[in-house]
């Protein structure tokens, strides 16, 4: 993803926060333009975990590589642009503190049809798993633990190449 | 050469610092990891196992035999798990 | 997909109405539960469309066939159930006037993982597209022409069976 | 037997109604087509390219060569444009 390729007409928007994110109007900024047919989002959210002492996840605390972060998201969002025809891209991503419940990220597509804001949308959230510095560490009662990387995860970005 | 190096996750923790000043002759960033390794213990531990390292150049990620010629910051983490 | 297949646990929810939607309250409806990591959502608009004199689309009608309609919905909001392991289905309709940028239909699917809520989403869109009975007049400075059915619309049932 | 026929868009709009009763003897809907194109112009107009046209008995989805035993409403109309 070094080489910048073809300028794209595409709107994009990167957004590393602590903070809540609304859904809702990040999906209402790319419902523009009377190109636009088609909005894709994702939400991930904080799932509960079980531990072993049958108590759940206390929160979770996720890191990140302040810099290299943006880089990588732009990076990502870009080569989204690059190879589908989007109006706009938005990705959101989370640090912090999180606790069971909590959005942690989104991202959201729109194009023409419905087939590029899809598979851009599914794009984004394979490279988001494996490229994005980003780290997440669960309490439970049992201590904590850093989530290790999912080889699957991997593996998805086979099909994009 | 002073480098930037950061350290991210379980590597920070193992390390007990996220971030130092590295005077370093190390030609690669696999060189530079053996010079930490041997400088102490906390390193050799945090280093034991590369497979489950990366490492970013001036913030793009890249192989361990990466040149560091021309390099400000150095980082290193374990496999991302964002999303 | 006449059989009803086991029992799946998902909240189906079905639409078919001449009001506008909101689509922020539908996708919060479905970030619910501890298990649910993933919430995906499709938003499909009117798009303009350039007629022969320069002109763009006045408006669309949509009609449909009320009975079949929310049966045929509900019965690919059931096989997505069934096909994947999804907390929650919702599948919105528009019918009658809808003008250039208006918001003509949603998907929404939750679930653990984003695999799953992805390739719902995306299966609930191709089934609805040829599968659902809708069918769209766009009014233009022309006149009014009946949208044609798109044969890859129909082949793109392909990949689900 | 007395069926409820249906018509929608421009099967609806050539025929020039969007609903009827029908009475009829047909065995299957594809005969059911046969007798409505025999009966007026307008009909063998709408039903001129049946590559064209779709069927559902009972508000089910259905071949043109499915029989009306049974059936109390069948209704046709172009491929499906939703979504």
């Amino acid at each position: 993803m070094g080489d910048p390729g073809p300028t794209s007409a595409a709107a994009l928007r990167i957004l590393v926060t602590e903070a809540e994110f609304d859904l809702a109007a990040e999906a209402e900024r790319l419902e523009t333009g009377p190109e636009t047919g088609a909005v894709v989002t994702f939400l991930g959210r904080v799932r509960d975990v079980v531990s072993e002492d049958g108590g759940g996840l206390r929160h979770m605390e996720i890191e990140h590589y302040p810099g290299m972060t943006e880089r990588a998201l732009e990076a990502i969002a870009r080569e989204a642009a690059d190879r589908w025809p989007l109006a706009g891209v938005t990705v959101i991503h989370r640090y912090g503190h999180l606790a069971p419940g909590d959005r942690i990220m989104m991202v959201a597509t729109s194009s023409r049809h419905r087939e590029a804001a899809f598979e851009a949308a599914a794009f984004l959230m394979d490279y988001l798993k494996s490229r994005a510095p980003f780290w997440k560490k669960e309490v439970t009662a049992d201590g904590e633990a850093w989530v290790a990387a999912v080889e699957k995860d991997e593996d998805a970005l086979g099909r994009w190449r | 050469m002073t480098l930037r190096v950061l350290y991210f996750a379980w590597l920070r923790e193992r390390i007990g610092t996220g971030r130092e000043e590295v005077e370093t002759g190390a030609a690669t960033v696999a060189d530079l990891v053996e010079e930490l390794r041997a400088r102490e213990e906390r390193y050799a531990v945090a280093f034991a196992d590369m497979t489950t390292v990366r490492a970013a150049v001036d913030q793009e990620l890249v192989p361990l035999d990466t040149p560091l010629a021309g390099a400000r910051e150095v980082a290193f983490f374990p496999p991302m798990t964002g999303g």
